[in-house]
């Protein structure tokens, strides 16, 4: 190979390289468009080989879709744990400290205890089954266990135990999903330290409510009296507990003659 | 008194997917008959094979996978007897085998059984077979009660690596065409049998004709276009039986009426594209899977419109 | 004769004449009831207000439940007798409905009557306020308000009444036999309600399968002013209101909108010869004819008061046949389940079937095989294959926007004929429910 | 295989059905399994390849015939190839987000993907080894584009029907795509030797 | 980086990260050329070279190239290593060159490649990078060796050119056509799923015996 090869090739690699920059540069400059800072950030922690193993067009629709929350922060299998960890600290910087909570069931109605209206048969929703003649159940809110609930988590921290909705605590991330899922909004977010809690929503009479379900609270107030924190209190036929006050002492547990309040994980 | 509640209708047709798919069986009676009678004993096993084989791979796999066992509603049988009646009656035992468990487990339970896959099991099946032993699956037997005519034009016991649309040019009777008396798979060579098939899946309404006759229809027009004896066209190779029991397969084509046509017509293109300028004699199998691709883009785009999308009355 | 349809439907149960043989020969028969329970909310508004209380004595129409609302009728006493309770009990509908007991004391009282003559001469305004005060609402099923699909608002012209006789819902007789039995006070009813808006095209619309009805029909409508009767094919859902406007008159109700919409009236024939009763006798609505049919010992056509419990209804047929697994008001195609047979008929249910536990039995669903009935059978022209779907992956949005779920009539039609035995209708229902909760939201 | 040989149509199939990209020549399959869940942004993608390889293939052939032969440098072609195309896409990129918003949104974002879609250098070398003059460069560029359309578009379109099947857990995502684009494989070689 | 996380590093590449059975980057080849072993493995040493020489560099000169300038940077240093393999396979291994073909050149643009650069090389030191390339390139390697021995053995009966099934196999040709490339990739993948998802729930399964 001649010295003049050596230098055409270095002069076209050059000229290429410079003649470009160039122009990038310039039309960096001229086509400017203001981007969020985090995006930036997050662009700058993936791979960046714009693959589109991630589902996105490039790695840019990827840090904007992460800063918008609708990628995941693990989506970037490229920059594998890493970039995962990276992006997770970028985004974590919104999130405030919080109380952690978890997603806990109101209601002890399984099979047998809350008692049937009907039988349901068809459609196996449980919104489909409150829609019909006041649902399945003698209890116009409890568990129908056709299992909503479990479909919508995605984390498969919900089980239908004996047609009742059944979460894990440890795998719930209290994201909600079953919460507006649940026709009958017996899934309620608690914090994850208030163990003690009426399971039960029912705001029947108390001659129904017992003819309904074997757990129902009744509104009998013994709990209410039981409780020296007045952390509990009954309205509409049925026991609240204020958990800021609760201290977990579990006396309502002992007096309550329906175990419609119980000691959870 | 505990009493069921749903919601209407609370009486259902008497139709179900078992009723279907014996009424598809019923409409391929005739056409196995015919195969069987055509090409003798040796047929009757390789639809057997493959029958046996489509059901047991269905069986095995839902058991591994522990899913309910739906070998009941014969989707698997259909399938399998397809796959058998897409073989040459003298090809080795394995092969409908072995076509039949990847039609079942490859194609079908894969992407999660009945009604999931995008693509005609058989035909997928046939062009895998075809595609790996290309000799074993162009063998074909004479049928044993050919009438002398044909006999005599063709001379030998065996057409190798021939297929019959090669034959075409040897100026066989009509009648020959009809009734099978010439070389091919064991379904499609008799086409009266096909059209009884047809007949029946029509009456009972199993399949609208949507798809056979504009599938048919496109092949004889394009076939003429092209300069060939548009009845030839039909009534030689696969064209029949595919677009009688392949391309009206449910899960695989459109569900629009106007789809259908769509699909048909595509069909038909597609296997005179490929007779006269491919490198298959016999395009039947790629045009009904290249349409298979097609499929749901071909339902996304043929909608009908709804009732009450107009502007108010006065 | 032009048999008039429409693109879609089915036919359900061919092979057993619809269902409706076991009653189609028995002519309508009076039963009152010992005791009724009237619901207050019967029609689509608001629930009436009571204005009886438990002890009060009350007499035959004498109004017992005012209207409340815009969309409200009131409610008559169906019976003369002592009101025994004022409670709520769990019927039909999503919620419990408070209804008023009445023993019968079998005096047969009525309260003093105000009627306004002729329908041809009756003054034509009066008409509309008396089918109010009648607390007429829609007979067929589905209980709107009568008089308020009567008083158009400002610019809706309105330019022809149907009257639905078509009874395509499989198992009921009701609406046959008495376009059988009474075809004059029909043609009546529809002559006042014409004559009431002003309209003046009234077509009697009565499928093919009811020649006996079309004959007894035509008959008393010869010489009745712009009464025509129109000849439909048997097909289900042909007596749905937006299948029959586009059957007969070849126009469509714009999505969303009402029948009015399109210029159009529907009124079942039932709620026409109610009407006629307002009129001409100046009576409320105290009684309707109903179809008791299915597991019962003598199926049959029973004039019963609003408010007949569904057993007494059906002791009044010899009983149950069997132990019944499911009873529901309606035909079988739409028919809604009681959750018990102590609910009653109220003034829309125009049929009582009772299941043994045999019939009551649904399939499992099992996977679609994409045969494209459900498309084919579909009378508004859904896709309900991508429907179902779509509900499965939560894609609501697209099925409000793209595949127009709201137009969605809840006929069953897809549900009958699924080879696959989907649950489409009951999905569609619940779609429909979470998209109208979300834009109440807005 | 000439276009002035076979004409015009017959090169568009060559290109785009016969030597499809993804299901004979085996290029740009990271888009391809990657991009199409979803039709929308399927078709999206494809546009964009189709406009990019045929650019890329003008200006390809252009440097390698007017600076990289008269020179003897054909052995940096591939160095030069793909800085011309990641220069070009990033500069198109940047004109089109700044002064064409709507087009932008609707294929822009799609670029930078491409730049290392293999695909687009693919078809620039293979232009350069077929020794294509300047028009068949950019025609073989945008018909095999097109080929690459309708396989991504066929691919979005059965994914989107596979939305709500079971697929066995193992093979969900990657593997089941796989195994589409090997049936699909198997339909087009019923293209094969339509031109011959 | 302590050294003993070198191992870690290395192991990474081949199992927990392969590219092409975990990761899935860099399919194009695995498809194409993999239609004997023999191409499977010169395809994978090939880019197992490019990538320890161009991790190498760019590690070396993380520290000088500006941010923004960065991926034509590493196109340009990878680029060099695919054109010197280029030019050595020419002159050295012409029928696998031949055999190769474009997909040689088009290492330049496999993704695992410039990822690896980016999320790697560009962030760690001179010995990690090396040792990250060796073990990525052996991942990609072993993966393509593995893909090219299945479907040499079931297309042709033969692996490495060897008959291991005897005469009276008859190939299934399809495996070594278009169609088997995806075919076998996608069913590998899938079992190689099954098998890892089996035994992450048996691990799981212990994890909770245990405690």
């Amino acid at each position: 190979m001649s010295t003049n090869a050596i230098l055409y090739a270095i002069a076209v690699l050059g000229g290429l390289g410079i003649g470009f920059g160039l122009l990038l540069t310039l039309a960096d400059k001229v086509f400017y468009v203001p981007v969020d800072e985090r995006v930036v950030r997050v662009r700058e922690a993936v791979a960046g080989a714009n693959c589109g193993v991630c589902g996105y067009p490039g790695c840019d629709q990827f840090a904007e879709a992460v800063v918008r929350g609708e990628a995941p922060v693990t989506g970037c299998t490229p920059g594998g744990g890493a970039s995962a960890s990276a992006l997770a600290e970028i985004m974590g910087l919104d999130n405030v400290d919080v109380e952690p909570t978890v997603a806990r069931v109101r209601c002890q109605g399984g099979d047998g205890i809350a008692k049937d209206s009907f039988q349901y048969q068809g459609f196996k929703t449980c919104r489909h089954a409150m829609s019909l003649s006041g649902g399945p159940k003698l209890c116009p809110t409890a568990c129908v266990g056709l299992g909503d609930c479990e479909r919508v988590c995605q984390f498969d921290a919900i089980r239908m135990v004996n047609g009742l909705s059944v979460i894990d605590p440890d795998k719930c991330t209290a994201c909600g999903a079953c919460i507006t899922e649940c026709p009958n909004s017996l899934i309620k977010l608690l914090p994850r330290a208030a163990t003690v809690t009426v399971r039960c929503m029912n705001t029947q009479a108390p001659k129904p409510a017992n003819l309904s379900c074997d757990h129902a609270c009744i509104g009998c107030k013994r709990c209410e009296k039981a409780c020296e924190y007045d952390a509990i209190h009954v309205t509409n036929f049925l026991a609240e507990i204020d958990v800021e006050k609760c201290t977990l002492c579990e006396a309502c547990v002992a007096v309550c003659p329906k175990q419609s309040i119980t000691v959870s994980k | 008194m505990n009493l069921r509640v749903s919601t209407g209708p609370h009486l259902l047709t008497r139709e179900n997917t078992q009723t279907l798919m014996l009424d598809v069986l019923i409409a391929l009676a005739p056409t196995t008959a015919a195969g069987i009678y055509l090409f003798g004993l040796r047929a009757a096993w390789v639809l057997c094979v493959a029958v046996i084989a489509a059901v047991l791979s269905e069986y095995i796999w839902l058991k591994l996978m522990k899913k309910t066992i739906v070998i009941g509603d014969l989707s698997a049988v259909v399938t399998g007897l397809i796959v058998g009646l897409n073989m040459p009656a003298g090809v080795s035992l394995w092969i409908p085998a072995l076509g039949s468990a990847i039609a079942i487990i490859l194609v079908k339970q894969l992407f999660g059984g009945i009604g999931h896959n995008f693509m005609n099991p058989a035909m997928f099946a046939r062009a895998f077979l075809l595609a790996s032993w290309p000799a074993r699956m162009t063998s074909f037997l004479l049928p044993e009660r050919l009438l002398g005519t044909s006999q005599a034009a063709f001379g030998v016991d065996m057409i190798s690596g021939a297929t019959p649309l090669v034959t075409k040019a040897r100026n066989i009777p009509l009648s020959d065409l009809l009734l099978g008396n010439i070389p091919g798979t064991i379904g499609e060579v008799c086409k009266v049998a096909i059209l009884i098939g047809l007949v029946y899946m029509l009456v009972v309404k199993v399949v609208s004709w949507h798809v056979p006759v504009f599938f048919v229809g496109t092949v004889a027009l394009m076939s003429w276009l092209v300069g060939s004896d548009p009845l030839v066209a039909i009534l030689s190779g696969g064209v029949l039986f595919g677009a009688v029991f392949m391309a009206t397969d449910y899960v695989t084509n459109p569900m629009q009426k106007i789809g259908q046509c769509i699909f048909g017509l595509g069909c038909g293109a597609m296997v005179v594209i490929i007779r006269s300028w491919g490198n298959y004699p016999e395009g039947v199998t790629y045009a009904i899977l290249f349409m298979n691709c097609l499929t749901p883009l071909i339902d996304r785009f043929s909608s009908k419109r709804v009732y009450g999308m107009v502007k108010k009355h006065a | 004769m032009r048999k008039y349809s429409f693109r879609g439907g089915i036919h359900p149960l061919r092979d057993t004449h619809e269902g409706k043989e076991l009653t189609r020969n028995k002519p309508i028969r009076e039963v009152v009831a010992q005791v009724v329970r009237i619901p207050m909310d019967m029609h689509i508004g608001a629930p009436s207000e009571p204005i009886v209380k438990k002890g009060d004595r009350v007499l035959i129409g004498q109004k017992i439940a005012e209207a409340v609302g815009g969309i409200g009728v009131p409610v008559h006493a169906s019976v003369s007798g002592t009101v025994t309770e004022v409670a709520a009990y769990q019927m039909m509908h999503k919620k419990p409905s408070m209804c008023i007991t009445i023993e019968n004391d079998g005096l047969e009282e009525w309260v003093q009557l105000a009627p306004l003559g002729d329908v041809e001469t009756a003054a034509a305004d009066k008409i509309i306020p008396a089918v109010k005060e009648a607390g007429i609402c829609g007979m067929g099923g589905a209980c709107f308000p009568t008089h308020i699909k009567m008083s158009p608002p400002a610019g809706k012209v309105v330019d022809t009444v149907l009257l639905n006789g078509a009874e395509c819902e499989t198992f009921l007789t009701a609406d046959f036999r008495l376009m059988l039995e009474q075809p004059e006070r029909v043609v009546n009813g529809l002559r006042a309600v014409m004559r009431a808006m002003g309209v003046k095209r009234g077509i009697i619309c009565i499928e093919d399968n009811k020649p006996e009805a079309i004959q007894a029909i035509t008959k008393a409508a010869a010489g009745r002013e712009g009464v025509e009767v129109g000849t439909l094919k048997t097909k289900y859902p042909q007596g749905g209101e937006k299948q029959l406007i586009y059957s007969v008159l070849g126009r469509e109700v714009p999505a969303g909108g009402l029948p009015m919409d399109a210029g159009v009236v529907v009124l079942n024939v039932g709620t026409a010869a109610a009407i006629a009763d307002a009129v001409i006798e100046g009576k409320p609505l105290i009684s309707r004819v109903t179809t008791i049919s299915g597991a019962v010992a003598a199926p049959d056509n029973l004039l019963l008061r609003i408010g007949t419990l569904l057993k007494d209804a059906a002791e009044a047929c010899g009983g149950y046949a069997k132990e019944p697994g499911k009873i529901f008001v309606g035909g079988s195609m739409t028919g809604v389940c009681a959750p018990n047979d102590e609910a009653s008929i109220s003034k829309a249910n125009n049929g009582l079937v009772v299941f043994d536990e045999k019939d009551a039995q649904l399939p499992d669903e099992s996977s679609c095989i994409r045969c494209g009935r459900c498309i084919d059978a579909c009378p508004v022209w859904l896709n309900p294959y991508q429907m179902k779907r779509d509900y499965q992956l939560g894609k609501l949005d697209e099925m409000e926007k793209k595949l127009h779920v709201m137009e969605c009539v809840l006929c069953g039609s897809c549900s009958y004929v699924c080879p696959a035995r989907q649950y489409l209708t009951p999905a569609f229902k619940d779609a429909k429910d979470i998209i109208t909760a979300r834009r109440m939201k807005q | 295989m000439r276009l002035s040989e076979i004409g015009i149509f017959l090169f568009f199939v060559n290109a785009a059905f016969s030597n499809n990209f993804i299901f004979s020549r085996f290029l740009g399959n990271c888009p391809y399994l990657g991009v199409s869940n979803k039709l929308e942004t399927a078709t999206g993608m494809g546009v964009a390849v189709v406009f990019v390889m045929g650019i890329a293939s003008l200006f390809c052939y252009l440097t390698y015939e007017y600076i990289l032969v008269p020179l003897g440098l054909q052995y940096l072609n591939t160095i030069a190839f793909i800085l011309i195309i990641a220069a070009l896409v990033q500069f198109v990129e940047m004109f089109m987000k700044k002064s064409l918003q709507s087009l932008y949104s609707a294929l822009g974002i799609y670029l930078p993907l491409i730049t290392t879609n293999c695909a687009v250098l693919g078809v620039t070398i293979l232009n350069m080894n077929s020794g294509f003059n300047l028009l068949e460069s950019v025609l073989s560029g945008v018909f095999g584009a097109i080929g690459f359309l309708l396989a991504i578009v066929l691919m979005a379109g059965v994914r989107e029907r596979l939305e709500s099947s079971e697929i066995p857990k193992a093979f969900k995502g990657f593997p089941i795509s796989l195994i589409i684009a090997g049936f699909m494989s198997v339909a087009f070689m019923g293209f094969s030797g339509l031109v011959k | 980086m302590p050294k003993n996380n070198l191992r870690g590093v290395f192991v990474n590449g081949i199992f927990n990260e392969n590219p092409v059975f975990r990761l899935v980057l860099g399919t194009c080849p695995v498809i194409a050329v993999t239609t004997s072993a023999i191409n499977g493995a010169g395809m994978g040493l090939a880019a197992t070279f490019v990538l320890i020489g161009s991790n190498a560099v760019i590690s070396m000169l993380r520290n000088f190239i500006p941010g923004k300038v960065r991926i034509p940077a590493f196109i340009v240093v990878i680029c060099t290593f695919v054109t010197m393999i280029q030019l050595l396979m020419q002159a050295y291994l012409p029928s696998l060159y031949e055999a190769l073909g474009i997909f040689l050149p088009l290492i330049v643009v496999n993704c695992i490649i410039l990822a690896r650069a980016e999320a790697f090389a560009s962030k760690n030191g001179l010995m990690a990078s090396i040792v990250d390339g060796v073990g990525m390139g052996l991942g990609f390697t072993l993966a393509m060796v593995l893909m090219g021995t299945v479907r040499e053995l079931l297309g042709n009966g033969t692996v490495f050119g060897f008959s291991l099934l005897g005469a009276s196999f008859e190939p299934v040709l399809l495996f070594i056509l278009a169609p088997g490339g995806f075919l076998a990739y996608g069913l590998l993948l899938g079992i190689i799923n099954a098998i890892s998802n089996k035994r992450a729930a048996s691990k799981k399964h212990e994890e909770v015996k245990a405690a």
